[in-house]
């Protein structure tokens, strides 16, 4: 399997793998891009561009990809399958291969009612696991979802987002083994606050043998406040946070360092995300936050990172 | 059932302004059975333009009156007259009675006065569900006899999706995640293996997404032989 | 609609009415000029009591219909049967115009307002569909009491002895019970029960055979829900029920030992005891360790729930000196006569004990109403008894169906205060219903109007009495026996296909239009 | 006499009529503007006939019936709520004062309580703009 992508020769080559996220501006100005890149440079593999995330309408993920490769970071285009059918999905492919984006996430993507465009018509032609399976034939079989033969085959390292903590238990192992048996390569979780579960959910991905044939990434999130924390509990769906973290976060806020606390306890998560058999890697969220990146991968002590 | 809510009467209201003589027509099946169309509804409407003629004092005179089916001609001829001496027609039945009775008297303005909201069942007296959206490929034998395509937001075809949180919708704490029961049913059927098969997506083409849908039945078609009955598609 | 004259009977007799003559003159002037339909006749005289024979000799013609205007409440002058024969109860409509002037604020203001109601009961009346023969006389003369306790046995005699005559069928025989116009039909299990009020038939097997016997209307005595609440006759120990707890004293006398049931039956019945309501029993416990009010104290219950809020209470209760002991089914406690105490085995110690017991409190409750002997009967409607018999307000032994009245029922612990008084007024009210002689249908039935019914099973969900049904040809129905009159069905029925006899649509609308029409 | 505020009153003949009664036994007289119309239970009232009372020129209606968990019909003052509440929506779409349409429930021994409502509700309505309609329903 020839490696396409920095972020795939990292992960091949049994090294722990580092991914950060910027979230592109709600408008057409890239300077924000441009400024974060410069800071975030060297302090992860590659660096996921969100595509209109929780349907809120932002810089197109391919748009963002472009001038971050001019930054010369490796950027992970993720795709959505609310806002494009499945011709403009192949075709948005096709272009982003073409422009050198080598890491595509393949995802579902929130309904539209979380967003700023409620009266949209959400078109979810494909959904994440369809999505994985028609990116993997295009690439292997370098064929369309109707089955024409295309031109040239795009070269990616596919990847799909998993939600580890959703209900009923057993059956996210299992979705997880459809995503797999679909294409994916490597794998990045909902942000991770209740440790102990997602070790019992990667204790059942071993079971099933699956952590060997995908390599998996630890979402995780640093809280900047007591509410940002209570947000995320209450208000995104299929997100658990333990209340021991809410009431860490309590006793910071009372001596006014909530920031602080929130960074130590994502360096904690990464430090045991580093130790959990199976989990080849860290995906770091900091959502408008993106700041404080360097800061959290140099406190794990996963700097610098490698050049292959 | 088709399942229908009325417009709110201002709505309506305004739909009239100007006409003299309304008439407003009822239907027995789909819409009395879903108590949104029925003789009690038709009644109801009218004395509520009544109290906003009366207040407004736009001068209209109702006539009110029920068929048996208003999406079939033969019901609706027996109120020709009561049509054609009409200004201005409000049908509460789905919209199919109302594009009947249009379609039959093109002259005549014909108002809707519901809203045809979905094919659905009633969960109890006065809580109507949507259970099919009529998508031309009935899939419901993979998964359980549970539609995916009509009860998850997202018509997903393989699984619920990351916001689905402990077997309710992301969209709606209400309503269970259509996944989340395909799933315990299939469990209980023994066959959860079809959850691991990953699924083509949809044939839209079968649906509306197709384009507006006919179906022609050859044994009942009484026409000379060359007419195929089949759509012309270019 | 011919046949429909009203005629508006207004006394004027100034006592109840408190109106002046001035007023009164002004009001008929109104009632005769105004409305459309009526033609008043007005009652020269002090008061309609006394106006009887007036009235009927005047044999008002041409009217098919009166509106009756009473200054008092119409109760007071029982039922109207003074009116002349051709008009049966149907066709008359009593309106109380009391409500609108109490006595105390008795104002001429108010002329208007009687005149309006007047006119919009004329109105509504003018449009009443009368039942034809409302009145259906009783076929049976004879009354049925079913139950096989002492309690059923007092009821039929006391039947009996109102000179009607009573039949009592009883499981168990009934020895040495005879009385003039009783007849006792032991060793029976009912079958079966079919008919209308009045005119009952009653289906029981004994010995074998399977008989019929009639009755017009019928009395079910249930004992096994009222607890044999006395210990054995002639023992010392007192027994005071939970619910008076609060006002007892020993009045200085010695008391050894005062014991807390957790329900009284357990002394006597082998039936399971009803949950108590453990926070005053553990209350009262508590008061009487609190003021010594004897050297032992003890609560006797067989499953000690402490579990939430009452955890505190049982605390508290045992450090005050309350000694907890447990039973079980097997070892049930009991008195022994010699020195008053309670034995029971101790369910935790493992071993029995003699608890000093001199005064005993328990509540004394019902137990809930058990389906088996309701639905042993087959009653004629198969009404859901639980939600029927719910709360105390719903009449003691008021049944949905006239004529049968339920004695001993509750649809939940009914405490022996309220359950005592039932059987007396059950009797009462059976009495009355049988000089009525004649079952008066109930005014308003609905009917269902031939082919309009699209058969959306709305009025079968809706009604409350389980009187709408989808016939065969999957059309709706109404039983005609069952329905109460309701007319929730009316309102749902989305394609107008039920109506409600004497309160139709019309009806309504023309009191509607009267009573906001200006009367000049 | 016809400026003069009009109420109409829907009373279920069950346990409301007899509230009503206990009320006058007790000296309470209704208010000056209710109009009582007498119905086996409110559970038969239907929403047009609501409408022709205001529509006949009533500045309210009252719709008088059991306690909900008590009701003598079991759910006919449930149904009627719901109408009620089916009705206020229609008068504030059609921008009238959607109280001018009120359900009381009451228990037969609440007589007192029952006149108090019945008077706040009088001077509520009397508290809203004079109904303005030209011409009387046909």
């Amino acid at each position: 399997m020839t490696h396409v992508s920095n972020l795939q020769k990292v992960m091949d080559s049994g090294k722990f793998g580092v991914t950060g996220e910027i979230g592109p501006p709600r408008g057409a100005d890239p300077d924000h891009i441009i400024k974060l890149a410069r800071e975030l440079k060297g302090s992860a593999d590659a660096y996921n561009l969100t595509d209109n995330q929780t349907a809120i309408v932002r810089l197109s993920s391919i748009g963002s990809a472009v001038i971050l490769m001019k930054e010369g970071m490796e950027p992970v285009v993720q795709m959505t399958c609310r806002d494009r059918n499945r011709i403009a999905l192949q075709s948005d492919l096709l272009g982003a291969s073409a422009i050198g984006v080598r890491n595509v996430l393949c995802l579902t993507g929130d309904h539209q009612i979380f967003g700023n465009e409620k009266s949209a018509k959400g078109v979810f032609d494909l959904d994440s696991v369809s999505l994985l399976s028609t990116f993997r034939n295009m690439r292997d079989s370098k064929k369309q979802l109707s089955g024409e033969e295309l031109e040239a085959a795009p070269q990616i390292f596919l990847g799909a987002a998993e939600n580890p903590f959703g209900t009923p238990y057993e059956f996210r192992a299992l979705r997880l083994q459809k995503k797999v048996n679909a294409g994916a390569q490597f794998i990045q979780t909902q942000a991770i606050f209740d440790m102990d579960w997602f070790e019992r959910w990667m204790a059942e991905v071993r079971k099933m043998g699956i952590h060997d044939r995908v390599h998996i990434m630890g979402g995780v999130i640093p809280c900047k406040s007591l509410g940002g924390a209570r947000y995320m509990k209450n208000k995104v769906p299929g997100m658990k946070v333990p209340d021991s973290i809410i009431t860490r976060m309590k006793n910071a806020k009372d001596k006014g360092q909530e920031k602080e606390e929130g960074l130590r306890i994502c360096v904690e998560m990464i430090e045991r995300l580093k130790c959990i058999e199976g989990v080849h890697g860290v995906h770091i969220m900091a959502v408008m936050w993106e700041e404080m990146v360097p800061y959290l991968v140099k406190e794990a002590k996963l700097l610098p990172r490698p050049i292959l | 059932m088709i399942r229908a809510e009325r417009k709110p009467v201002s709505e309506i209201a305004r739909m009239l302004a100007g006409k003299k003589k309304v008439l407003v027509v009822g239907c027995k099946t789909c819409v009395a059975i879903g108590h949104a169309g029925g003789e009690k509804e038709v009644a109801e409407l009218v004395s509520a333009l009544r109290l906003v003629n009366a207040k407004e004092g736009h001068g209209w005179q109702f006539e009110q009156t029920v068929v048996e089916r208003q999406c079939e001609k033969e019901w609706v001829r027996p109120i020709e007259e009561k049509i054609i001496s009409a200004d201005a027609v409000v049908s509460l039945a789905c919209g199919l009675g109302a594009q009947t009775i249009a379609d039959m008297y093109p002259i005549k303005q014909v108002y809707p006065g519901v809203n045809t909201m979905f094919l659905g069942v009633p969960e109890e007296q006065g809580v109507f569900v949507e259970k099919c959206l009529a998508c031309g490929e009935c899939v419901m034998f993979e998964t359980g006899g549970i539609c995916p395509v009509a009860r998850c937001a997202k018509s997903m075809r393989n699984g619920a999706c990351g916001g689905s949180a402990d077997g309710k919708c992301e969209v709606n704490l209400e309503t269970d995640c259509a996944w989340y029961m395909i799933y315990e049913r299939l469990k209980l059927q023994g066959r959860l293996d079809l959850m691991t098969k990953v699924v083509e997506p949809k044939d839209w083409s079968k649906s509306h997404a197709g384009g507006r849908r006919k179906i022609v039945r050859k044994d009942l078609l009484i026409q000379p032989t060359d007419r195929t009955g089949t759509e012309v598609k270019k | 609609m011919s046949g429909n004259k009203v005629c508006i009977i207004l006394s004027d007799c100034q006592s109840c009415s408190g109106l002046s003559n001035e007023d009164m003159n002004r009001m008929l002037g109104a009632l005769k000029g105004g409305a459309k339909a009526a033609h008043a006749l007005i009652v020269k005289a002090p008061c309609i009591k006394e106006s009887r024979k007036e009235i009927r000799t005047l044999h008002i013609e041409g009217c098919d219909r009166a509106v009756v205007g009473m200054w008092c409440h119409p109760e007071k002058i029982g039922a109207l049967n003074w009116l002349p024969k051709k008009m049966s109860p149907s066709l008359i409509e009593v309106v109380d115009l009391s409500i609108f002037a109490a006595k105390s604020t008795k104002c001429s203001s108010q002329v208007d307002k009687y005149v309006r109601v007047l006119h919009a009961s004329a109105a509504g009346l003018a449009h009443a569909e009368a039942l034809k023969d409302r009145k259906i006389p009783f076929a049976s003369k004879s009354v049925v009491v079913i139950g096989s306790n002492d309690r059923a046995k007092d009821a039929a005699k006391s039947l009996a002895s109102k000179g009607i005559h009573a039949k009592l069928i009883s499981m168990e025989p009934m020895p040495g019970v005879n009385a003039e116009n009783l007849e006792v039909i032991d060793g029976a299990t009912t079958e079966g029960l079919k008919g209308i009020p009045g005119d009952f038939r009653i289906a029981y097997s004994r010995k074998g055979q399977r008989k019929e016997t009639d009755a017009a209307s019928i009395l079910l005595v249930s004992e096994r829900c009222l607890s044999k609440a006395v210990p054995p006759k002639d023992s010392k120990v007192k027994v005071v029920p939970l619910e008076q707890f609060r006002n007892y004293s020993a009045g200085g006398a010695k008391v050894k030992g005062m014991a807390f049931l957790d329900d009284l039956q357990t002394l006597t019945t082998a039936a399971d005891p009803v949950t108590p309501a453990w926070h005053t029993l553990l209350e009262a416990a508590k008061t009487a360790a609190a003021n010594h009010m004897a050297d032992y104290i003890s609560v006797i219950a067989r499953d000690v729930k402490a579990a939430g809020l009452l955890e505190m209470l049982w605390k508290e209760a045992a450090d005050a000196g309350v000694k907890f002991i447990r039973y079980d089914d097997k070892s049930r406690p009991k008195i022994s006569k010699e020195d008053s105490t309670i034995s029971v085995k101790d369910l935790v110690l493992g071993e029995s004990l003699d608890i000093p017991a001199d005064v005993i409190v328990a509540p004394i409750t019902t137990r809930p109403w058990e389906p088996m002997f309701i639905e042993r009967l087959f009653l004629p409607s198969d009404w859901d008894l639980k939600s029927r018999l719910r709360g105390p307000q719903r009449g003691t032994a008021q049944s949905p169906c006239d004529g049968i009245f339920m004695v001993g029922y509750a649809g939940f612990n009914k405490l022996l205060d309220i359950a005592e008084p039932e059987l007396d007024s059950a009797v009462a009210q059976i009495s009355a219903f049988m000089q009525k002689g004649c079952h008066v249908a109930r005014g308003a039935v609905a009917v269902i109007e031939e082919g309009k019914c699209s058969a959306c099973l709305t009025c079968v969900r809706t009604c409350p009495y389980r009187a709408a049904i989808m016939n065969e040809s999957w059309k709706a129905e109404i039983i005609a026996d069952k329905c109460a009159g309701c007319g929730n069905c009316v309102a749902v029925c989305p394609s107008l296909a039920i109506e409600l006899k004497n309160c139709t649509r019309p009806q309504i609308g023309a009191q509607v239009a009267a009573s906001t029409e200006v009367v000049q | 006499m016809s400026d003069k505020l009009k109420i109409v009153a829907f009373v279920c003949e069950n346990h409301a009529m007899s509230a009503i009664r206990a009320a006058s036994i007790a000296g309470e007289s209704l208010p000056e503007s209710v109009r009582i119309i007498e119905i086996p239970c409110t559970g038969r009232l239907e929403t047009p006939q609501m409408l022709e009372a205001i529509g006949g020129g009533a500045d309210g209606v009252a719709v008088i019936g059991c306690l909900e968990e008590n009701c003598y019909h079991d759910i006919g003052s449930m149904l009627a709520r719901g109408r009620v509440n089916r009705i206020k929506d229609i008068l504030k779409d059609i921008s009238m004062e959607p109280e001018r349409v009120e359900m009381i429930n009451a228990a037969s021994v609440s007589g007192a309580m029952l006149m108090m409502k019945l008077r706040q509700f009088e001077s509520r309505v009397a508290s809203l703009p004079v109904l303005s309609l030209k011409g009387a329903i046909q």
